[in-house]
């Protein structure tokens, strides 16, 4: 089977290559504890984790920031648009006053604000559940046929890369059209991706248990009785969670760039759900008549993909002991200095 | 050791394996699009069509038969070759045919003979800039590493995925061709009627699906050149008082390159299905955009044929990937 | 004007002194030999002479003057020109210290291309020479191979060749051979003897392995967190060490003459707790500490000495890799017993098989063909009768489960299983817990290291886990696959000490694998001796080791390092005589 | 992929963007690049300003003509297009026995000879039409154009294998109902008579006045036997009109076509063919099209487009550019969009709930989302608001600007729904401002207002078509469109409204199922009519006769605002189908 990947796989297999020591350690704290210690000390991740966790909340509470605001995503407001040039928005600015604050819709004269905001809780909502799935069937399937025998392993490889082959858009068109209508389109949206790109993670996951199928301490729990599923969920799973939550990281943008481009082909989210990907769709040929019905949504997405991706990093760069250490982690050094002093005085008083 | 022995089995296994996975391609393809509604007899014939019209055409184009019995059809047409009449003669489709197309009675092969060189031409070109501009970002930030440049540099190529292809291509156009007028608007000519507005023509689809593209391949070459950077013979070489420049251009470089072929060979293979929003976008007649034409009309030998070949490009550059790799670095045995 | 003159060197990483305070002077063409345990700061010492500190981050205090430059002032490209040019410098890992990637020959035309204004051409000949010089086969032909098709002992040569391009006037070897197998390592040994002699370079010689140091270098410096215990002449300071660290230190290596004592050498008990400082430069894990009351009598002591009950069989076991035409026999038809409370020493270099007879005998690995017999039954898989301890500390243990869990897997698997011969129906988690906490201490750790991680554990502490989760599964024969040839001798020693007691105590049979002589002798009552995947010799071990069948066996005992200077230079002089009857280059 | 939904469907006008559903929301909107300034041509519906500044300089022969078009020029073979009068392009290439007035504006919904000689000679009671051919017609290789070769040419129309042109000669012509065309039973049609080599009668089953519009279709274009080479005829067909087709690469993507030195302009007064060459390009992105046009740099300079229109964005920009005003060509074409009712689903059997609704609509925001009041009118008749359709201005249910939202709750509560009402709308995913997601969504804005909430069911472009016009799955309540074949009542009531074209088993456009015995009657009389002027009064009265039982509400009318090159001179839009014409435009 193939042993190319795609670039995030590669960097997620270059992150987990040597589990073990790492003199950025802190004594007493458990794997998790340490991530957060690393992650913290890195200035920009932190900025990224606030950003994502700010979009998450704006999307969640969607419905209480319109109703402050006093508008809904659906209304038309026929009064602030200009009918006989095209429905270019009256108002200065695309219609930004007290009651609009970001302006209006161009042809609909609906609430710009509201739009965008409920749309974040699509084009988030399809990306993030997009992700689980991936990463689910991913991980799944690529432990299966590291752990398999070499028929299942052969088997499952040759599944995935008819899933690589096949071109995404085309089979959303096909599988899109489909569906009957009356099936809720972002759960649609959401499984289509979701079930059509799993390959590469799947790929990934495979490459990295086949090295910690590898490990001694694998051999160790073998030979202490254990039956290979315990073995899988106790001692590789936990190895994995480096490069699968690194890869998921890179995976959450793609995604939604993807639901944008198949609005771009209309199959994506109907209206008058809105979704990012719908309004970048139709604003886009607004450029000139009224740039910010464009700028906003392409802003959002541009800040979205860009907080995501350096968390994906600064999750990455955590997870990974060696290259915490490229880190020179200052203020842990100094503690885990004191911390080792103790240590031999204990073992050895 | 070398990876150079494994080389004829490896083609041969690999070969297998790519007729097995089209094999399951077209099935998929075809179920799916089997189910797929809309009634492609009465689209053929046109919306006012009568019943008895429509079951008319539904015969000519063999419609009425079971899935397995066109699917069969379809191989034999592969294999063998297929017949069709035209009304006053009957054509042979040599094989492999790909069938005719419901909507335009061309034949599928033919079709693709002429759309591929556009998608062909449009994803190598822009592999080629990806490359340049997603190797070059890499190089100059993993060399700046830490400083100003770096982090302007990332930011740069984050903006390149974050923004979806027809936002940029459109505004890229309006810019270029509309305001600026430095381009003509993109109108695909032939490579070999004229290779100089060819390559005129194709600049801004090229730019614009490279923008996209070479943002993951400026990340894979910083963070694997960090990585060799790390490794314990660039301290040799240090040790030996060779200069940084030649150390990052001859070690860390080549470290990277490996990865590299890796990723490129996976985004070449998808992009020539993919670029269909560059295509669709530009006008250029290839084979995304007739794919999703053929989709909406329910086109099935076009879309299977289309998909097929879409599929035989991103398996072959896998395989190829794979022997780039293990001649990069000879430690890799073909598997 | 001394080559090197070192004046009050301190290196410090952040918080951490590295080297702290250290002088001493280099005559030319003089040999030097750093000797300590890791994290006593040699390889510190080493990198600061050619200035591989700067840039680095690492304070860097006092003078070093290497060949007439001083390397704390001089300009980077004063420095470049120093090294390579007038001070080289080889390391430890040959494989990962060349660029995969491109030719040898190439890489050591660019070196030479920096210090001399020649053309490529006329530097890839002189690169020819120098692989020439260093006794590398068919320069012409090897010098376009990559690294990877060079086996350890030609990579190691082909980096000296690398150093000896520019005829420097000092050589630095941080850990030469310590990657490499006693024979390979004779023959570099006796390469840099032969070098200093034709060209008179001065040669600084970095190793924790005593004997090593004893063969090469005219005055040896021992060294100890950062500080220095003791220098003088390589005999003296061997033969009557002055300082007691450089006493205990000599006393823990294990003399490939010296015959088994069984049993009285108590596990603990070494002078004093050998504080371990964490350093940025520690090759190896942390020298261990261990608890000072030894093992507590817990009542069962078993019968000493080693049975002639039969517990382990191996008959005609043997093990391909890959397939078709290329596959390669690892383990080709080896049969051999083990005896109840008998250890077997199973000694052979890398690439003999030995690992991959340890993981059959285990289980982990299917024979392709032969079959292992426990207690005189056919045994297929893993047997919980049978357990392993591993050779590498770091990857023995999930860095993210505590220790106690770890050790408590063998407990949990057999109460879920019900198997053992000896588990009760539901084990509860307190009696796991006691029963784990009974181990820790019985290994020489405490309960309370239950719940911390193995990242906060030394090498040596590790191992112990090692042990302790092997015993839980309450084995009669315990595989160790090299388990102590990771850590430094003092702690080698621990351990070593503990196998022996254990396996007294609890009757336990012991196969010993690993490809030190010395310690194989120290632990074994019988000696396997393993060849390209065949035992070439077997046998009660005094008798293999004092009159080897063997030539392979003789030439393995020649090649290891004799603590006594003057008996080195006489084995060199035999080697050299034997090397010319028939050349047996790996 | 011919346009489904509205039943006018020639694929070749492509009333306002018939687009693959995929980048259809690329209909009304494409940037152009101009920086945006204040003060607007914008015209008024009525007039149109087709006499822009470019037309006054003579026009002079020579040059090349490029066309800018989205869809490609598919299955260029008369038998298989289905045209409103002969269609834009393929009436370069294929003469037919009549054709559309090519003049501007409502003269040009009159029919004139081409081939024949005259618009053709009915017998008394309109069942049987002679025409001649005039002297001297030859083909592109310089053979004469016989009455033998129109008989096979609309007898291969009838072929499986050639199938997609209109419906009306299978249902008009004697017997042609299961014919299957020359290659199954090559014997022929009996209902058309070829007596000699100039002369062509056709025997029809039922009388037919409007027999001449049909006659414009390219199903009557002359196709030599000899020559027919089936479904490969589309690649180089035998042309009989100004220009011959030298290239045409992947069925219609580029069409070249050059002068036919064998055409001779005494035969033909409608066809000015001013230029040498024509270029026609397609598949290109609307954006692109508007932005090349406006633009006009080098070829683009003598271009033109026949299917992409200006878009509500653009719109907002040229009319702020008086030079790029002026050359925007507005024209109209019979066309209405419309709500459907379906009378036997609750509760819209009940005529109260339809008249209800047909108060309540707020007509300003449906033309809003369409593109605004420039590029859509609004319609209270269902035929279009043309002379030639006999239109005839009433609005039974008067809904205001904004919608009357208390009547239609009095009209409600009537109808036994006091608390309002809840309703589902089905309409299709395409964006093609008809149908579209956005139209529905401006109805379901417009209905919440008088307590109706409408619920939005939005299919695929296949599915829609499939659901809306198969007898047992229409919706009650779904959006919907339809043109005329040809500037007359006929064609857009009969199949609408005519109780004897309701399909069981089969494509049914009669979607109020209206089987009313005098409106029947009432379409058969206007038939028998051959003075077209008298049979458009009538057709005016019987729409307002049938809009009375509102089985649908017309909501707008597409007005087309197109650019072409500024080198573009003899500009002609005439009310037919509203686009410039190319057989009338100068380039030098």
């Amino acid at each position: 089977m193939s042993e190319a990947v795609t670039e995030a796989a590669a960097e997620a297999a270059l992150a987990s290559r040597a589990p073990g020591t790492d003199p950025a350690s802190v004594p007493g704290a458990s794997g998790a504890r340490q991530f957060w210690r690393r992650l913290r000390a890195q200035r920009a991740a932190l900025v990224a984790a606030v950003v994502v966790a700010l979009l998450l909340l704006v999307a969640l509470a969607a419905p209480l920031l319109t109703a402050i605001e006093g508008q809904d995503p659906t209304t038309y407001h026929p009064s602030l648009i200009d009918s006989a040039r095209g429905g270019v928005p009256v108002g200065p600015l695309g219609g930004i006053d007290g009651d609009h604050w970001l302006g209006v819709e161009p042809q609909t004269g609906r609430d710009l604000f509201a739009r965008l905001v409920h749309g974040a809780r699509v084009s988030l909502g399809v990306a993030l559940a997009a992700t689980v799935i991936q990463v689910a069937l991913g991980v799944t399937l690529g432990i299966a046929a590291a752990l398999g025998t070499r028929w299942v392993d052969q088997l499952l490889s040759r599944i995935t890369d008819i899933f690589v082959a096949l071109p995404l858009m085309i089979m959303s068109l096909a599988l899109l059209a489909i569906v009957p209508a009356n099936f809720p389109r972002p759960v649609l949206v959401t499984l289509v991706i979701g079930l059509l790109s799993w390959g590469n993670i799947a790929k990934v996951v495979r490459a990295q248990t086949l090295t910690l199928k590898g490990l001694d301490y694998v051999s160790a729990a073998r030979l202490s009785g254990w039956g290979t599923r315990r073995i899988a969920r106790r001692e590789l799973l936990p190895g994995l969670a480096a490069p699968v939550i690194t890869y998921a990281a890179l995976l959450v943008p793609q995604n939604i760039t993807v639901e944008a481009a198949l609005s771009f082909l209309g199959v994506g989210v109907k209206p008058p759900t809105p979704s990012w990907g719908q309004m970048l769709t139709a604003a886009d040929v607004w450029y000139q008549a009224a740039p910010q019905y464009l700028l906003l949504p392409a802003g959002a997405l541009f800040v979205t993909v860009l907080a995501l991706t350096v968390l994906g990093d600064g999750v990455r760069t955590a997870l990974d002991p060696r290259a915490a250490s490229r880190l020179r982690v200052g203020t842990g050094r100094r503690r885990e200095h004191r911390a080792d002093t103790a240590a031999e005085k204990e073992t050895s008083s | 050791m070398s990876g150079f022995g494994g080389l004829p089995g490896f083609v041969l296994r690999r070969g297998i394996g790519t007729v097995l996975t089209l094999f399951a391609i077209s099935v998929i393809v075809y179920v799916v699009f089997y189910v797929t509604p809309g009634d492609v007899a009465q689209i053929t014939c046109g919306p006012r069509c009568s019943p008895a019209q429509v079951h008319q055409v539904a015969e000519q184009l063999r419609l009425d038969e079971p899935l397995h019995v066109r699917y069969w059809h379809f191989i034999e047409g592969l294999v063998v070759g297929q017949d069709y009449s035209t009304g006053t003669s009957v054509e042979h489709c040599r094989a492999p045919c790909l069938g005719l197309s419901y909507q335009s009675d061309q034949q599928v092969t033919g079709l693709i003979l002429a759309k591929l060189p556009v998608s062909l031409s449009l994803v190598f070109g822009a592999m080629v800039l990806w490359l340049i501009l997603g190797i070059g970002t890499g190089v100059l930030s993993a060399w700046r590493r830490g400083r100003l440049t770096e982090r302007l540099l990332t930011a740069l190529t984050l903006a390149g995925t974050a923004t979806p292809v027809f936002v940029i291509g459109l505004i890229l156009m309006i810019v270029v061709c509309g305001e600026l007028q430095l381009l003509p608007f993109p109108q695909y000519v032939n490579l070999t009627d004229d290779p100089e507005q060819w390559a005129w023509n194709l600049l801004l689809p090229w730019l614009s699906l490279a923008l996209i593209e070479a943002a993951s391949f400026a990340r894979l070459t910083r963070s694997s050149m960090l990585e060799t950077l790390a490794e314990d013979h660039i301290r040799t070489f240090r040790a030996y008082g060779v200069g940084e420049r030649s150390i990052i251009g001859r070690h860390a470089l080549r470290g990277a390159f490996a990865p590299v072929i890796a990723l490129n060979a996976n985004n070449f293979g998808s992009a020539v299905g993919g670029a269909v929003l560059t295509e669709t976008l530009f006008g250029l007649p290839g084979i995304g955009q007739e794919l999703v034409h053929a989709v909406n009309v329910v086109d099935l030998p076009v879309v299977v044929g289309m998909v097929l070949v879409i599929g035989f490009f991103v398996v072959l550059a896998n395989a190829v990937a794979d022997v780039l790799y293990a001649v990069a670095d000879r430690r890799v045995v073909l598997s | 004007m001394s080559l090197v003159d070192v004046t009050d060197l301190t290196v410090e990483f952040g918080a951490l002194r590295a080297v702290d305070g250290l002088s001493f002077r280099l005559e030319e063409g003089a040999a030097l030999g750093l000797v300590g345990e890791s994290g006593s700061g040699k390889s510190t010492v080493a990198s600061a002479l050619l200035g591989l500190h700067r840039g680095t981050g690492a304070t860097v205090g006092g003078s070093v003057r290497v060949a007439g430059t001083d390397v704390g002032t001089a300009s980077d490209e004063e420095l470049r020109r120093l090294r390579g040019g007038r001070a080289a410098m080889v390391f430890q890992d040959p494989l990962s210290s060349l660029d995969p990637y491109y030719a040898i020959g190439d890489q050591i035309a660019e070196v030479y291309r920096v210090h001399t204004r020649v053309s490529r051409r006329a530097a890839r000949a002189r690169a020819v020479r120098v692989l020439e010089r260093v006794g590398i086969p068919d320069p012409v032909r090897r010098s376009r191979s990559r690294p990877h098709e060079f086996s350890g002992g030609m990579r190691q040569r082909a980096l000296i060749a690398m150093a000896l391009a520019c005829e420097p006037d000092l050589l630095i070897a941080d850990e030469p051979t310590t990657a490499l197998d006693v024979t390979v390592q004779a023959q570099i040994l006796d390469l840099l003897h032969t070098l200093r002699e034709e060209t008179g370079m001065g040669l600084l010689l970095v190793t924790h392995d005593v004997g090593v140091a004893a063969e090469s270098v005219d005055e040896v410096l021992v060294m100890r967190h950062g500080r220095l215990v003791e220098h003088g002449p390589v005999g003296a300071v061997l033969a009557a060490p002055a300082q007691p660290y450089t006493r205990e230190l000599l006393g823990a290596v294990p003399r490939v003459e010296a015959r088994r004592t069984a049993g009285e050498q108590p596990s603990e008990k070494s002078g004093g707790p050998l504080p371990d400082a964490r350093r940025p430069d520690a090759d190896g894990p942390r020298a261990d500490s261990v608890r000072a009351d030894g093992p507590r009598a817990d009542g069962r002591r078993a019968v000493a000495g080693p049975s002639d009950e039969v517990v382990l069989e191996a008959h005609g076991l043997r093990r391909e890799f890959g397939r078709g035409k290329r596959a390669l026999a690892a383990v080709d038809g080896v049969s051999l017993t083990v005896r109840r409370g008998e250890t077997l020493g199973v000694v052979g270099e890398s690439g003999s098989g030995k690992t991959t007879l340890g993981r059959m005998l285990v289980g982990l690995l299917e024979p392709t063909a032969g079959e292992v017999r426990y207690e005189g039954r056919v045994s297929s898989g893993v047997n919980p009768a049978v357990q392993m301890v591993f050779q590498d500390p770091v990857s023995s243990l999930n860095p993210r489960r505590s220790v106690g869990e770890s050790i408590a897997d063998p407990l949990r698997a057999r109460a879920r299983g019900g198997r053992g011969a000896r588990g009760g129906r539901a084990r509860d988690e307190t009696a796991v817990r006691a029963r784990v906490t009974e181990l820790l201490e019985r290994v020489g750790l405490e309960a309370a290291h239950y719940d911390r991680y193995p990242h906060e554990f030394s090498g040596g502490q590790r191992q112990r886990v090692g042990i302790a989760r092997a015993l839980a599964a309450d084995p009669s024969v315990i595989v160790c696959d090299e388990p102590v040839s990771a850590l430094d001798v003092t702690t080698q020693a621990q351990v070593v000490a503990l196998l022996g007691e254990l396996q007294r105590e609890l009757g336990l049979a012991l196969v010993f694998v690993a490809h030190d002589l010395a310690v194989v002798r120290q632990v074994s009552d019988r000696v396997a001796v393993m060849r390209r995947g065949r035992v070439v010799e077997e046998g009660p071990a005094d008798e293999v080791y004092e009159s080897p069948r063997d030539p392979y066996t003789r030439q393995l005992l020649a090649a290891v390092p004799a603590l006594d200077p003057a008996v080195a230079a006489r084995r060199r002089a035999e080697r050299r005589r034997a090397e010319r009857r028939e050349p047996a280059l790996t | 992929m011919p346009h489904r939904g509205g039943e006018t469907a020639n694929r070749e006008v492509v009333i306002p963007m018939r687009q693959p559903s995929l980048i259809a929301r690329r209909v009304a909107a494409a940037s152009v690049s101009l920086v945006v300034a204040a003060g607007a041509a914008a015209c008024g519906p009525e007039d149109n300003d087709a006499k822009a500044s470019g037309s006054d300089s003579a026009p002079h022969q020579g040059g090349t003509l490029t066309v800018l078009n989205r869809n490609p020029q598919q299955d260029f073979d008369p038998a298989r297009l289905y045209t409103s009068g002969g269609g834009k392009v393929p009436t370069l290439v294929f003469r037919t026995l009549t054709t559309r007035n090519r003049e501007n504006g409502a003269p040009g919904t009159d029919v004139v000879p081409d081939l024949a000689t005259d618009t053709g000679r009915p017998n008394k009671d309109a069942t049987e039409w002679t025409y001649t051919l005039k002297e001297g017609l030859k083909y592109e290789d310089g053979t004469a154009i016989t009455s033998a070769d129109i008989k096979y040419g609309i007898e291969r129309s009838f072929a499986p294998e050639l199938s997609g042109g209109a419906p009306y000669l299978r249902d008009w012509l004697v017997g042609a109902a299961d014919y299957q065309g020359p290659y199954k039973d090559p014997k022929g049609l009996a209902a058309i008579e070829t007596p000699d080599s100039r002369t062509i009668v056709f025997h029809l089953n039922k009388p037919e006045g409007e027999f001449p519009y049909l006659a414009t279709q390219t199903q009557f274009a002359p196709v030599p036997k000899a020559k027919d080479t089936g479904t490969k005829y589309e690649e180089h067909p035998v042309s009989s009109g100004p220009y011959k087709v030298v290239k045409n690469e992947n069925d219609g993507e580029r069409l070249t076509l050059e002068r036919n030195t064998y055409w001779s302009a005494k035969t033909d007064a409608e066809r000015k063919a001013y230029p040498d060459k024509i270029d026609v390009r397609s598949g290109l992105d609307s954006s692109v099209i508007n932005q090349r046009l406006s633009a006009s740099q080098g070829a683009d300079a003598t271009a033109i487009t026949t299917d992409t229109n200006l878009g509500p964005a653009e719109l907002a920009k040229v009319s702020g550019d008086k030079a790029l005003a002026a050359r925007v060509g507005t024209g109209h074409f019979g066309y209405t969009n419309y709500i459907a009712f379906n009378p036997n689903v609750k509760p819209f059997d009940d005529i109260r709930v339809r008249q209800a609704i047909s108060y309540a609509v707020d007509r300003s925001s449906v033309v809003n989302a369409a593109g605004g009041s420039s590029l859509a009118e609004a319609a209270t008749t269902y035929l279009p608001n043309q002379k030639s359709f006999g239109y005839e201005p009433y609005d039974l249910f008067p809904a205001g600007k904004t919608g009357d939202a208390a009547k239609a709750r009095e009209l409600l509560k009537q109808a036994g729904h006091p608390n309002g009402l809840t309703v589902t709308l089905t309409h299709s995913n395409s964006q093609d401002f008809e149908t579209s997601p956005e139209i529905a969504t401006a109805i379901q804005d417009a209905l919440k207002k008088a307590g109706i909430t409408v619920k939005l069911q939005g299919l695929e472009d296949n599915d829609y078509s499939d659901t809306i016009h198969d007898v047992k799955t229409e919706p009650g309540f779904f959006l919907a469109h339809w043109g005329a074949d040809w500037p007359s009542g006929g064609p857009f009531l009969a199949p609408i409204f005519d109780g004897r074209q309701i399909v069981k088993d089969g494509a049914n456009f009669n979607t109020g199922f209206l089987n009313d015995k005098s409106v029947n009657a009432e379409i058969d009389a206007i038939n028998k009519l051959t003075d077209l002027d008298a049979a458009a009064k009538r057709w005016g009265a019987l729409d307002k006769k049938i809009g009375a039982q509102a089985l649908t509400v017309p909501l707008f009318h597409p007005v087309y605002k197109r650019l072409y090159g500024k080198d573009i001179r003899n500009i002609v839009i005439s009310d037919w189908d509203g686009v410039l014409d190319p057989s009338q435009v100068a380039v030098k």
